[in-house]
Order: structure tokens, then C-alpha cells, then sequence
């Protein structure tokens, strides 16, 4: 694994902007693929973050504080030593219509890998639609960032309300969040899925997805699924 | 100044004494890319059943303190899959490949014993007596009567080396050993996933669905060791070590309590670059300690420990 | 808004649900200036054994990846001293005292339990059939017999509440359990320390002199909270749930699996303000969750959850 | 347990000294007595160390770097939060002899209670031999400090053999060192011992040691026993 050494960091209650500077490359990642990321002893997991930007072994993380390593990740001070290693999963747009413009749907900590997709691929974005539940997220943002974020303590509106606004057959949905959230999206959407995980590489079975062609890996044959293949009862 | 780390088990030469333990790395083609397997003594590969088992609903993984509580429900293609689209590619893992099967019935495991009896890249046999992920099954090896059972059934069938895979939470660990052994086991796999669960404090539930897992990783380690160390104490059939290696210091632990080889299951799903890491400090090891051979080091706690050599 | 952790089992009111595993914290005394005992649901002394004992050679305590191996060899002053200089003493720890006895024969089974019976301060006893630290001796909790036999040897003696400690490492604890519970154990202590080992591979030997000792902490909580989830699911005795409690979410885990009681034993050694910091956990989780007492969640692991209530 | 936050190290190879800001008080600690420390996650046992010196929340500790503790101590960066308490153990200027005067024999990290001791009482004090194994060792100390260094690797002495020059009957020992080291002193010495702990205050029974009046607990009647007192081949 790579060594990561945390350089910044931002936060606002529990969502945070993580910088790690790599000891290596992570060879050419595209939106839409993970790092593993590892604590240096607890948890001894290393658990999957979507590359929120890259640049120059620069790897930066969008986190929401939910649990062991997480917390470990905003109680630590800069300098603190990670590992990781990367990119797994396949890139986003080796699984869409290569021909569609898209409407970014991000929930939470969701938008990490849109984020990516619309700084490496601008041009496929019809718009984008970022949710959050409270207002203390904008501080984490520029003001011209601010324009996309959709928070349900100020409109009393989810994305997906927003979505039906802006919706139209011809565009495309590529979403990334919460299931609640994915599962009220158009049968057509693009649905970038999570799952607990092992390896990240396919070989131990861990973050499996039923669909209609028999059961998946989120991290082999995803993370990005069309909506109407996943048999949802089942996670 | 090399030191040789080669040991020979089952009448086979393994080039070191690491190994991938079955399953985390399935069947050890996706990890191809991360791992040199000419690197590892031997891969073993996920367990096969007679069926395709798609496995449990997930979630299917949960840590804990210094552990990892796996509830994967042996998902494979089953033993005709196997044979069709697996066996045919083995060739392209660069290492011994052990197999590994586990059945639910004897009319099962006769047929598995069969099948992996043909196929010719598999050298050995490894008996999965110790699943704790199947619903509704007890594990064969809580009971030395099923054990012997099983033994016996797949020693008829082939003439290579089995290993009985056994659990490492049972009350006496040497008579489920001393069984298997007597009745045709080659060697012994201890252990598997000790039985363990968690809760979700939020919901009130168990967080697998089929409420308990497998429990591997550093957390189980010393309670693996202590069970290696007394089956080695009472039986001298080749052991391979199994539970929680994550660094060099614990495949040496292993390795003195009495093993010859060293799985790895929890640390190669975490880092695919562990088994080198971990061969590379056996080897720096043995160099500052003046051992010219991995061999001499196996099962010495029994035997005054290092400075009696 | 308070909520109520209170429980009344084995006849007696518990101000709340932590106690103090025996061991750890010996008689208590020591952790006084540290430790307000009138915060804390009851106290299980340091088991007491017929004759003085100095305890095992050193190191007597180890530490491994998310736990710590002990083998302290039951150092205590005898159950004359502890009648003389320790039980006129008991009633400075200001909660209730459950006393611990380990007998090495039905012999001394029967004067530990005739002598702690006759004293006053004690509420409670607990008959630890599994202290994995004593030379040459088996664990009783490892064989269903000789538990029923030392269950019905101490029922006979008193009537005051007892307690089997059981070992969490045995193949089928429900069976050890039923057997206690028939023979006359008004309840449960699941469990003691996981017999396990380390070995020093700078000198090829076992660290702690036995060999084994019992491993304690969170690495082996979700192996001892499966256990404790399995008894419950069979039995309808109370359980006193220990293993790994190092934090509230621990705490709410074995209760929601079944256990009334929750004991601290490496907890409260590495920091003796834990026991508080855990009830203030359990107390803002249950207000949190609108429960209105600590009874409520007991078990509700095998009944469908928090949200069926 | 107090809060401790890592505030300054001095590293040279094995050997450190580490500056903690705690966020609690010390409640008048004495020499010879030791803090349980604890990092945030592993290992899960709290360990000993020795008061190396302390002011206004400022606590030095004096460490070899031996294990999976120590390691994390020395890796850690600046701002890493750790645990202490204490201080527990005995003073050891309530366990000596208060009319005489004392040679200090320290040994490795048994130099931190030395220290302390003679930062608190230097009159007490005659000689002090702080014996080290490499050169190396001398970058840590001040040209002042460095005069009490006896240094195997230069002057091929080990503090035992300069003591020999140095001691006369009417002198005490105060030593703190490695057990070989200790074994070596004359037989009124008074010794500092070391043992795994678990609790660090008398109720666990994990620090014993053998002496002729019985089994004893090094934190709770020690840290400090006269040799002669100790039965040796137990430890
Ligand atoms: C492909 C992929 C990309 C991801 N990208 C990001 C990202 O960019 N930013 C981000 O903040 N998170 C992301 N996640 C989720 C992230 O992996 C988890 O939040 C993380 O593993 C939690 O670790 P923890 O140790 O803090 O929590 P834990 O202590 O393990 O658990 C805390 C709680 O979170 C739940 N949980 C833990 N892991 C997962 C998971 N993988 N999926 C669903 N629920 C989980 C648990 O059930 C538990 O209730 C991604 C997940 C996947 C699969
Ligand atoms: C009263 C007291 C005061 C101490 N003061 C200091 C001090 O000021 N500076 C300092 O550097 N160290 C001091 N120590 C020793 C220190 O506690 C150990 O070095 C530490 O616990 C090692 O922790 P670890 O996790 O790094 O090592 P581990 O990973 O636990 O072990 C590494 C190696 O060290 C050995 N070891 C571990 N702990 C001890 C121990 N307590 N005694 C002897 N051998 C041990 C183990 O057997 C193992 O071989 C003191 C010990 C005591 C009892
Ligand atoms: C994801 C996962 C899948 C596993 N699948 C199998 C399996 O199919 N057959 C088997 O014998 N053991 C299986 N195991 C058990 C491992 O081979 C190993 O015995 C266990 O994890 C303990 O080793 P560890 O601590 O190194 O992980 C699996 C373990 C994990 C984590
Ligand atoms: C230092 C130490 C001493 C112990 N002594 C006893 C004992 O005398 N009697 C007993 O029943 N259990 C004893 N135990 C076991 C504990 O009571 C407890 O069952 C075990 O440590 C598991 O709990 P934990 O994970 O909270 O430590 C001891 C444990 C430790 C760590
Ligand atoms: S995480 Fe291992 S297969 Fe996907
Ligand atoms: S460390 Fe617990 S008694 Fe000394």
C-alpha cells in the first residue's frame, strides 16, 4: 500500500475534506473509482472513499463521519500516516452512455465521486444537484460551489424534488448517495451503489449486489449499477 | 547469505511457507495484478460446494476491535463451474494450488473428493470441516464422530494429501485433531472464523442476517496459537497455521508453536502486498538470527525454545 | 428526564447494570480514591480458592492486538484470610458484593461455599468453573458432569443466589449452561478469559510461564457476545454478560443480546473511571432513544429489535 | 484518564524524550512514581513510565522504544492525543534511608526517575552514573547532563564497574535500570524494578515480585525494594 500522510484538513461537524500526500502514484484514476484506505492499526480494515480530486500524489477525500476509521480520520492531527491503495472499481464513464449529457445527483458524502466526474469530464454535465440535510455544509464550500448544494434545512426540498424540475427523458441521471434516495430515482438512472468491503478487487465476495442478472460485485462490476437492476429487498 | 525457506509437507516441496488461506482471495485471479503469486509457497483456493451458492444477503462483512466478522456464505460457482471455468485456468497461478471443498451431506463430499481427485493442477486436498457461514448447518468439526466421517469418505476417493480444515472454537481441539489424523488426514488446518457476532446498537438487531460470522484477524491470533500450540503438543502431523498473521512476527509465533505452513486470510484481503511483506521479515529474521533455514524454526517452543540449537 | 437502569434480578435491586468482573479490581479496595462504588451496580470480588495462593511467576499479563492475556494464577490470601482480614472490611465498598469461589476438588467446593455463605456482606456468589489459569487443573465449565456436580454441591450449601462463570471457549456452551442452570445456578456469568498464548520470538518460548492464559478485551467481545446471544436464545435465567466491554456501545450490545448484568474486567483495569463513562453512555443512548428504562432492551436482540417496542 | 497531547520530541534512534500538555493536574508527583499512558486505540493497556520531570501541566517522559506502545509513541506526530494517570507508585524519598546521601545508577530508560529525583532533590544526591550502550544517546542530553554519561561503546565501562571507583559503604545506591544491571549492585542498594502492569495501582496482581517477606506488588509497595530483599530467579 501507498503511504498517505493527512495534510488538511476542513471540517464542519461531520463532513469533512480530508488531503492526503501520497508516497506514490495512484495510476491514472477516473471518477467513480475508490481508494482503501487504512488506519495504521484500528480499524484494521481498510474501507473504500470515492477520489473526490487528484492531482499531483495531492488525494483529496470528501468524508462523512460515521463510525471507527472515520472518526479516526477527524480526530487525527496533520501528519498522521494512512495507507492506501488504488484506484479500484471501474470508472464511471466506462459504464454510461457515452453519449448523454448528465444530472449529477449526489446526497451526502455522495458527491464525492461527482465531483471528480465533473472536473475530469465537464462536459457531460447537465447540472448538479448536491444534497444535505443542514446548513453548517456551506461552509465547507466556495460560494461558486455553494450554487449546486441543495439543503432540505433551508428549502424543506430534497434532490430528488429538485430533480423532477429539471428531469427530461433525453438526459441522464448519475447518482451516488443514500439508498433511500437512490430508490426514488427514474428506472433509468445510473446508481452508484456502497457495500461493505473486503478487498475492493473482487476476490472475497463480501460487497455483494443482487440484480437481475444474478449477483454482483460492488466493487468488480460497479460501483455504478442501472437503477432497475437491483433487486433492492435485498440489501 | 541466503536462508531457505522452503519446507517439505505432504511430500511436496513449498518454496515458503506462506500461503493464501481459502477464501478471501477466491480463486486468485483478480489478484494477479497486486501479487506475484511465483512469490507465495501456495494459494488455497475458495471453498467449492456441490451446488452454486450464491451466498448470504449482505451485508456480509463487519470489523470489530482487531477483527473482521465475515458472513459470505461460501458464494461460489459450484463443483461443475468449478471444474469447467476454473480448473482450466489454474495453470495461470504461478504456485501450488491446495483446493478446497466442503459438503453438506457424505453423498456430497464423495462427489467433491471425485472431482477435485481429477484435476490435475490441484495438489492437495483441504477439507473445509469448520464453515461458520452456512444457515441451519452445524460445523462438522465440533463433533470427532462427523469428522472421522467425512475423512474417511474423501480418503477413499483420491490419493493426495488431504487436510482437515478444522474450527478453533471447540472445547478439545487434539481430539477433533487426533480423529482426523487417525482417520486419514495427511495434515490439519487450524483454524477457521471463530463464531462471533455484533449488534447494531441502533436498531436493536444483528447486523449479519444469519446473526453470527466468522471471526478472523489479530484479534483471534493468540486463541489460534494456543490451539496450534497443543495439537503440535500432541500429534506430529504438518499443521497449517491460520489466524490473524498480519506481520512477520506473528507467522513466527505460528511457525515455533508448532505449524509448517502460515495462511493468511484476513491480511491479504486488507493488503495484497502483506505476503511479501510478511516472507521478507521471516527472511531478515532468520539472517540476524544466524538460522540458515525456516524448517529448523517450526515447533521449537516445544523444544526449549531457540537457544537450545 | 431520567431514565432508569435499574434491575432487579436473582431477587436483588441493581442501581444499574455495571459491575465489576472479578480479578481485575481484587477486592476493591485499591480502587477507592479512583472509583465512586456507590456509581456502580455490584462488585465481584477477587476469587477466593480454599488455600492462600501466590499466584503464578511472571510476566503474569501480556498484551496482543485488541486484548490482554493474564495469568495470574489466582493469587489471593485463602478463604481464611479473606474471612478474616477481607469480609469485616467489605462493607467500606458501598455497592453490592458478589463473592467469587474456585475449588480444586468437591471437597473444597464445599467449605468455599459453606464459608462464603455465612457471611453477611455478601449478596451473591459466583462459582468461577473456569479460570484458565491454574497448573495441571482442567476447567470444570469445560464438562457438562463435573459443572452439574459442583452446581449442586454449592446449591446444597446456601441460599443465597448463585452463578456459574462459564468458559466462552467451549464447543456448545448451551448445553454447559442448561446443565448449570438444572443443577440448581440461579444464573449465568458468560464469560471468563479465551484461553490463548504468545510466544517471544526473540527466544523461541511461550511468554507466560503456563504457556496459556485467558484472554480478555475487545478483541474477544464478539466471540463471547455470540455465546451470550445462543445461551439467552435457550435459557430464561439471567445472564451477566462479560467480555470486552470497553465502551457504551459494547454495554448495549450484550444487553440487547441478553445479558442483565455487564461486567468490566480489563476496562476498568486500564482506566478505572470507565465504569462511569459507560453508565453515562448507557444513560444518554436510552434517553436518546426515548426508552424509559434499561429492563427494556434487555433481549431485544431475539424479539424483532428497538422498533418493535 | 487525563488527557495528554504530544507536544514536543527529542529523538535519537531508540531513545526519546517526549513532552506531553496535559489537560489535567498531576496531583504533586514524586520521583520514583510513574504515569499509566494509553494511546486512543492500540494497544488497549495503559503502561508505565516513569516521571521524567513535570511542570505546570507539563509532563516529560524519557522512553526506549521496545514495542507496539512506544513504537506508536515515537511515530506519532505532534498533536496526537494520548491518556495518562497517576501518578501512582511510591515516592522513592519515602521508601529510602533520608539521612544518607545517594549515588544514582541509571541504566537506558531507568535514567527518567533518577532525573526527577535529583530535580527535586539535589541535595540528596552525590554522584550521578547514567550508564548507555551507544554515542549516540549523547545528542539527547546537554553538555552539563552529558557529564553523568557513562558510554559502554567509548569508554568500554559499564556503570557498575565506574561505581566500583566511586562507592564507599556510607553512600546509598539508588538504581533504576535493566535487571542484569541491578543484579550487580552491592547488596544494600536500593533497586528500582520493572514489571508488566495492568492496572498500575495495587487491585490486578500482574506486577508481582518475590521477596523475602513474600509476593509484593511492584506498583503498589514499590516501585523501590532494596536488593538483597528480592529473590531474583522468580523475575
Ligand atoms: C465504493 C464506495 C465509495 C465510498 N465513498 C465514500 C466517500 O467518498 N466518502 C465517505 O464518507 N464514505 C464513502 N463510502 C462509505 C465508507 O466506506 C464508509 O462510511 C466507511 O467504510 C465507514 O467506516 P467507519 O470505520 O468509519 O465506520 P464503521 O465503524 O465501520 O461503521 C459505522 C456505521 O456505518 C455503516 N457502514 C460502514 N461501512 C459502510 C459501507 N461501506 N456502506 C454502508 N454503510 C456502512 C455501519 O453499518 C455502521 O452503522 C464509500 C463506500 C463505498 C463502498
Ligand atoms: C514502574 C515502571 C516504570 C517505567 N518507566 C519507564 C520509562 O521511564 N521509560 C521507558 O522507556 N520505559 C519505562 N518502563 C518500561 C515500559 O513500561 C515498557 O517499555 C513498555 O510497557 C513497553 O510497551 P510496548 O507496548 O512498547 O512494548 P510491548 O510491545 O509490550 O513489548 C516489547 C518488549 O518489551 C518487553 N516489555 C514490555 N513491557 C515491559 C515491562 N513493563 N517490563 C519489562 N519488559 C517489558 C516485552 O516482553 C517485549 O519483549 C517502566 C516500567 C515500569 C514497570
Ligand atoms: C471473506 C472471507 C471468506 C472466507 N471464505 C472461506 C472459505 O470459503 N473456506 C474456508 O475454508 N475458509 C474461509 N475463510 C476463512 C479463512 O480462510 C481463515 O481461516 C480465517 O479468516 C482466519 O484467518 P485470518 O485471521 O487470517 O483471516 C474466509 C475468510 C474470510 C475473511
Ligand atoms: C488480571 C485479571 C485477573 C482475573 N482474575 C479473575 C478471577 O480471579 N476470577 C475470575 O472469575 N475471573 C478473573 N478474571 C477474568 C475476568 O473476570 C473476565 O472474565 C475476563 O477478563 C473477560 O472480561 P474482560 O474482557 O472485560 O477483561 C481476571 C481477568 C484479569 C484480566
Ligand atoms: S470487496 Fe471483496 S469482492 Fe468486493
Ligand atoms: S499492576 Fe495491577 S497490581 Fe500492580
Amino acid at each position: 500500500m501507498i503511504e498517505a500522510e493527512l495534510k488538511e484538513k476542513k471540517i464542519s461537524k461531520d463532513y469533512g475534506f480530508f488531503t492526503f500526500k501520497l508516497y506514490g502514484d495512484l495510476e491514472n484514476p477516473e471518477a467513480g473509482q475508490f481508494v482503501m484506505l487504512k488506519a495504521s492499526d484500528e480499524p484494521i480494515l481498510a474501507k473504500p472513499f470515492s477520489i473526490y480530486s487528484y492531482k499531483n500524489r495531492e488525494l483529496t477525500l470528501f468524508i462523512k463521519r460515521v463510525g471507527r476509521l472515520t472518526g479516526k480520520i477527524f480526530s487525527s492531527p496533520i501528519g498522521e500516516m494512512f495507507y492506501i491503495r488504488g484506484p479500484h472499481g471501474n470508472p464511471y464513464i466506462d459504464l454510461i452512455d457515452g453519449e448523454k449529457q448528465y444530472i449529477l445527483v449526489g446526497g451526502g458524502s455522495g458527491v464525492a465521486p461527482l465531483n471528480f466526474f465533473s472536473e475530469l469530464h465537464p462536459a457531460m454535465v447537465y447540472e448538479k444537484l448536491y444534497g444535505f440535510k443542514g446548513s453548517y455544509i456551506r461552509e465547507l464550500f466556495t460560494e461558486k460551489e455553494q450554487k449546486n448544494l441543495i439543503i432540505e434545512e433551508e428549502s424543506e426540498k430534497t434532490v430528488v424534488d429538485v430533480l423532477k424540475d429539471v428531469y427530461s427523458e433525453e438526459i441522464g441521471i448519475l447518482a451516488c448517495g443514500p439508498v433511500p434516495m437512490l430508490k426514488n430515482l427514474p428506472a433509468t438512472s445510473y446508481v452508484s451503489l456502497e457495500a461493505m468491503m473486503g478487498c475492493g478487487i473482487g476476490t472475497c465476495k463480501s460487497c455483494a449486489v443482487k440484480t437481475k442478472k444474478g449477483v454482483k460485485l460492488v466493487c468488480k462490476n460497479g460501483p455504478l449499477f442501472r437503477k432497475e437492476e437491483i433487486i433492492w429487498e435485498w440489501i | 547469505m541466503g536462508v531457505d525457506l522452503s519446507i517439505d509437507v505432504f511430500g511436496i516441496k513449498f518454496r515458503n511457507p506462506i500461503i493464501l488461506a481459502s477464501g478471501p482471495v477466491g480463486f486468485g485471479f483478480e489478484l494477479m495484478p497486486y501479487l506475484d503469486f511465483s512469490n507465495i509457497g501456495a494459494i488455497t483456493l475458495k471453498t467449492v460446494t456441490l451446488k452454486p451458492r450464491e451466498g448470504n444477503p449482505p451485508p456480509r462483512l463487519v470489523d470489530s476491535h482487531g477483527g473482521v466478522i465475515n458472513s459470505i456464505g461460501l458464494q461460489n460457482p459450484g463443483i461443475e463451474g468449478f471444474v469447467e471455468e476454473i480448473a482450466p485456468r489454474l495453470k495461470e497461478l504461478k504456485t501450488i494450488k491446495i483446493g478446497s471443498i466442503a459438503g453438506f451431506s457424505m453423498d456430497e463430499w464423495e462427489i467433491l473428493g471425485e472431482e477435485m481427485d481429477k484435476i490435475k493442477e490441484i495438489k492437495i486436498i483441504e477439507i473445509n470441516l469448520s464453515c461458520p457461514n452456512v444457515k441451519g448447518k452445524r460445523r462438522w468439526a465440533e463433533d470427532a464422530k462427523l469428522t472421522e466421517k467425512v475423512v474417511k469418505i474423501v480418503r477413499k476417493l483420491t490419493g493426495k494429501p488431504i487436510i482437515a480444515k478444522l474450527a478453533p472454537d471447540v472445547t478439545d481441539i487434539v481430539e477433533i485433531a487426533k480423529t482426523a489424523v487417525d482417520a486419514g488426514a495427511d495434515g490439519l488446518t487450524i483454524g477457521n472464523g471463530a463464531q462471533a457476532m455484533r449488534i447494531d446498537v441502533e436498531t436493536g438487531l444483528p447486523i449479519l442476517k444469519l446473526k453470527t460470522g466468522g471471526l478472523g484477524g489479530p484479534a483471534v491470533k493468540p486463541i489460534t496459537l494456543a490451539k496450534v500450540f497443543k495439537t503440535r503438543e500432541a500429534l506430529d502431523v504438518p499443521i497449517i497455521g491460520i489466524g490473524g498473521i498480519m506481520n512477520w512476527q506473528d507467522a513466527i509465533e505460528y511457525a515455533m508453536a508448532g505449524a509448517s505452513l502460515l495462511g493468511l486470510g484476513t491480511a491479504v484481503m486488507v493488503d495484497p502486498e502483506a505476503p511479501v511483506r510478511i516472507i521478507e521479515g521471516i527472511k531478515a529474521f532468520l539472517e540476524r538470527k544466524k538460522i540458515e533455514s525456516f524448517n529448523k524454526i517450526i515447533g521449537v517452543a516445544h523444544k526449549g525454545g531457540l537457544n537450545v540449537h
